[in-house]
């Protein structure tokens, strides 16, 4: 019974089902920007949410690695998923973030990358290769987390 | 008696295994609030429990666990 | 009981030593320590925390890098009025007296001058007339405040960099003081010390040689008080064999001549020791006379 | 230029490094400042609730609860809980009224307490204060698994209970569905005030006794030695299931069994002959197990400017005492830091099997009988409100009101002669009010 569902949920996707670059977000000024902006980068994606309480554990450590790589070529993109605009600003104003924030209030590039949970991040390498990804942040994981991108800057 | 028990867990098991049900991680804004937390109001519910335990002939049946709160 | 210390290495360390307790942590852009003198490892960890804790907020509400944060708002109101919190007015209130008494050398609004001198060995000089216009920007005296809103004029910046790291390492010391009255402890941030409980035999502090960089010319020995260093040994050019540091005289627009390599204050708290330094590195030749008339122990290196 | 700028100011200036300390105190006067983001998320999460339980000129109670709760980590979580209760007041004994005052023992067997003629008896030797502390710690163990175990402590003058708790929790397709097992075991000490009465023994009242000797013998020989305990086993299966963006749905099924002492030492039964007069009092006697069942169901919303739940449970045991509980809460937010909230309760229950009003003193005697209204057939509604208040910081205060009423009913018993005169079922009426605040 359980394949059958697999294969319905698959199609429902439609054909972007698996995590890339090539998708539509909005940026900060509302225009439609696509993610293949960051490629040849490093890039860290992660979706979050307003209301998602280790998202907002989450930020500090995104504003750190940005800074200690960015010049390396790591780029962070977090990509918000509330439905309402105003939750994300407010959040945004409490939690200051350093790195690219996105805005994807239709869930369709979510829904793309399957997510299993709040927060998820992915981890591509320069040539936009889906690599590492990760579900929940826990701040004893973080080493771990880093560990991968210097890895990955270095290639 | 046994019959509802066994009738009761098997209906209880079974519903998991329904994967249709439920919504995205992303779409849990709602469920997440605090006041949707199913131990969003333990203290009154533990003073109820004790009032109904200490006046009538049955009690229990609540359990806070499990919630709608999707982020890990 | 689980101890806490292993969930939170990541971010930060804490390794044991003789003497206690050694934290280890990056924050405003420089390598953190906290010395603590307690054997329960628990205790240290919650000091750790707390410390870090601490940086990390005032770094994200005061530093110039990071975009929406407090100061970022306050840079970017284009002349609107601006509501501000306690602690803000206590800085800016602070800032005020310091360009009162430093007849306008010490200025926070100097930030677009800041942003004119890219301060690595490769930048070139910054052409007059830039200067001129980022100078014009500058000028505390015209920023009015009170202890609930703030009005600058439309594109002055303001930079709590000269302020803002020993306001943390004095922050820190307070509140691990207040939490842990009688465990000694020095909070070091990239050179700014404060020890805010008294130490019987006194903490060895190693003051940084500005020619042999990561090695100590000389140790002092500190029980009590505070201690900061100003000084451009690593943020420093060189144009046509001049030397220029990282500070900056708001009045002329063009880092301080003659400054001295670095200066060390000690001070009965990080922020005085620290504004003393500054204000000894931008009388540039005469960074010795002003600090012999503070009587207060310092070193200079040219 | 700038040499000579220099020169001048080195001249000028003044002492400034104490004005300098001075102004820089003014930075750390300050208590401690609101620190913008999140609280810090390691504090103590604590909630307290004062709450008074007043019934129509019987029992009162004042109950103070207070709970704190940390985090360690982003895995674990402690909890503790500190309760105290104080008990004054009377409540039902179980005899029947009568036309004619009456005179009982107090369970301590030192001294008597009587009855206006068509009261129903009450004991008023109620005053008794219960302190419970718990301690829990829940850890997410993998991001589908989380443990949770747990223990309590509760001690009054006749009463001591102890327990442990555990239960496991696994998250099912993207936590949309939690499947729960709890398992819980405690352990009774019973030790009443002047010891525990034989089953079914007549009640000695001392005015029957020429001598106090004689009276004494007699009390005595209706008391058993010693103290007794109770054991319980809980086990619990529940599953919690996210049906929409704002709604979800628990069901749990729980079975219970309990061993030992379940008779209640205070409670008795009158005996009385076919006019419905009085002739003998016995203390009750109930079975020494029992096997619980209840199913529950429940489901909450998050509606746009409020909370809504309703909940049905079914309990049945061995006992045959069954019974239905439908309840709701609806709040409703006024402003975003000011809310009402509706709270309906009906509960509806069928009597054991052992209970009766009384006994009939020609007919043999049960090996159980209880005449305690609590365990015989009753329906019972609540009705009550609350309003909260969300303060900054993270705080909230709520008070709120409830009315409960209970309507004992015959199950079935013919009423003899002149008991038909008294009202052996009467409504009890209830008032609760509570005040919580947490931070």
């Amino acid at each position: 019974m359980k394949k059958i569902w697999l294969l319905l949920s698959l199609m429902a996707a439609g054909v972007q089902a698996a995590p890339s670059l090539d998708h539509q977000v909005f940026n900060a000024q509302n225009q439609a920007v696509s993610l293949s902006e960051f490629k040849g980068k490093v890039v860290y994606v992660d979706f979050w949410a307003s209301w998602c309480g280790p998202c907002r554990k989450s930020f500090p450590w995104m504003n750190e690695i940005q800074t200690k790589y960015q010049d390396q070529g790591l780029a962070v993109v977090a990509i918000n998923l509330d439905t309402d605009n105003e939750l994300a600003q407010e959040f945004l104003k409490q939690v200051p973030a350093n790195f690219s924030v996105r805005f994807n209030p239709e869930g369709d590039v979510a829904r793309s990358f399957d997510l299993l949970g709040m927060p998820s991040s992915f981890m591509f390498n320069r040539q936009g290769q889906l690599v590492q990804h990760h579900v929940g942040f826990y701040a004893d994981k973080a080493a771990e987390y880093e560990q991968e991108l210097v890895n990955l800057l270095k290639e | 008696m046994l019959k509802p028990a066994l009738v009761a867990v098997t209906l209880i098991i079974g519903l998991s295994g329904c994967s249709n049900l439920g919504v995205q991680p992303w779409e849990k804004g709602q469920l997440a609030r605090s006041d949707m937390a199913l131990d969003s109001e333990k203290l009154d519910l533990a003073l109820d429990d004790h009032i109904y335990f200490s006046k009538e002939g049955s009690s229990g049946g609540r359990a806070f666990a499990g919630g709608g709160c999707g982020c890990n | 009981m689980m101890s806490t210390s292993s969930l939170k290495t990541a971010l930060y360390s804490l390794q044991r030593r003789d003497w206690g307790y050694l934290g280890e942590f990056r924050a405003m852009a420089s390598p953190c320590e906290i010395l603590i003198a307690c054997d329960q490892l628990d205790i240290a960890d919650d000091m750790l925390d707390m410390a870090v804790t601490e940086a990390l907020r005032i770094e994200h509400k005061y530093s110039r890098f990071i975009a929406q944060n407090c100061l970022w708002q306050l840079n970017h109101a284009n002349g609107h009025k601006q509501l501000i919190d306690e602690e803000t007015w206590q800085l800016l209130a602070f800032a005020k007296q310091c360009f009162q008494l430093s007849d306008g050398l010490f200025d926070i609004s100097a930030g677009p001058l800041m942003e004119l001198w890219r301060f690595d060995p490769k930048a070139q000089l910054p052409e007059h007339a830039r200067i001129l216009a980022a100078k014009a920007l500058v000028g505390f005296e015209r920023i009015e405040f009170d202890s609930r809103h703030i009005e600058m004029p439309t594109g002055m910046k303001l930079d709590f960099g000269g302020v803002a790291k020993e306001y943390a390492v004095d922050r820190v010391a307070y509140e691990l003081a207040e939490c842990y009255p009688d465990i000694p402890v020095l909070v070091n941030f990239g050179g700014d010390i404060a020890c805010p409980v008294p130490k019987v035999n006194p903490w060895q502090v190693g003051i940084e040689d500005p020619q042999h960089l990561d090695h100590a010319a000389n140790v002092l020995a500190i029980s009590q008080g505070a201690l900061a260093t100003s000084g451009d040994t690593r943020r420093f050019f060189e144009v046509d064999g001049k030397r220029y540091g990282h500070i900056v005289d708001p009045r002329t627009g063009y880092p301080v001549v003659q400054a001295p390599r670095s200066v060390t204050v000690l001070g009965p708290n990080c922020v005085t020791a620290g504004m003393l330094a500054t204000m000894a590195m931008l009388q540039g030749q005469g960074a010795e006379d002003f600090l012999q008339q503070q009587d207060v122990k310092f070193s200079i290196f040219r | 230029m700038t040499q000579k700028n220099n020169q001048i100011n080195a001249r000028q200036s003044k002492q400034i490094a104490g004005a300098l300390a001075l102004a820089s105190c003014g930075l750390f006067a300050t208590s401690g400042h609101a620190t913008e983001l999140s609280k810090k998320a390691d504090d103590w999460k604590v909630d307290a609730a004062l709450m008074y339980y007043g019934e129509q000129d019987r029992v009162q109670a004042v109950e103070a609860i207070g709970t704190a709760q940390k985090a360690f980590g982003d895995d674990s979580v402690l909890d503790l809980k500190l309760v105290v209760d104080s008990l004054t007041g009377a409540s039902a004994s179980g005899a029947v009224a009568q036309s004619s005052s009456q005179t009982f023992t107090r369970p301590s067997g030192n001294g008597q307490y009587s009855v206006a003629a068509g009261d129903t008896p009450l004991d008023d030797t109620f005053h008794d204060t219960r302190v419970q502390a718990n301690v829990g710690w829940s850890e997410v163990l993998t991001p589908d698994w989380k443990l949770n175990v747990g223990a309590y402590g509760s001690k009054e003058f006749d009463y001591m209970s102890m327990g442990l708790n555990a239960s496991i929790e696994r998250g099912f397709n993207k936590d949309n569905t939690t499947l729960f097992l709890g398992t819980a075991y405690s352990f009774d000490v019973v030790d009443p005030v002047g010891g525990r009465p034989v089953d079914l023994s007549s009640m000695a009242v001392r005015d029957n006794f020429a001598s106090e000797e004689a009276y004494r013998s007699a009390f005595d020989a209706t008391r058993q030695s010693g103290s007794d305990n109770k054991q319980t086993a809980d086990v619990m299966l529940g599953i919690t299931q996210v049906l929409s963006q704002r709604w979800l749905l628990q069901a749990n099924y729980g079975l219970s069994s309990v061993n030992g002492y379940l008779t209640d030492p205070y409670k008795v039964l009158s005996v009385v002959d076919n006019n419905g007069i009085t002739q003998d009092l016995l203390y009750e006697s109930r079975p020494d197990s029992r096997l619980k069942h209840s199913f529950y169901v429940m489901t909450k919303g998050a509606l746009d400017a409020g909370v809504v739940d309703f909940s049905y449970r079914y309990n049945t045991d061995d006992w045959d005492l069954k019974s239905h509980t439908l309840e709701t809460h609806y709040r409703y937010y006024f402003t975003g830091n000011f809310y009402g909230q509706l709270h309906l309760r009906y509960y509806q229950q069928t009597a054991a099997n052992f209970y009766q009003p009384f006994l009939m003193a020609d007919t043999p005697l049960p090996e159980f009988a209880s005449a305690d209204y609590r365990i015989g057939d009753m329906s019972a509604y609540t009705i009550g409100i609350k309003f909260g208040h969300r303060l900054s910081g993270g705080h909230e205060m709520s008070y709120r009101l409830e009315y409960y009423q209970q309507d004992p009913k015959n199950n079935g018993t013919t009423i003899p002669g002149e008991l038909q005169n008294f009202d052996l079922f009467p409504t009890q009426k209830a008032i609760t009010a509570q005040f919580s605040y947490s931070f």
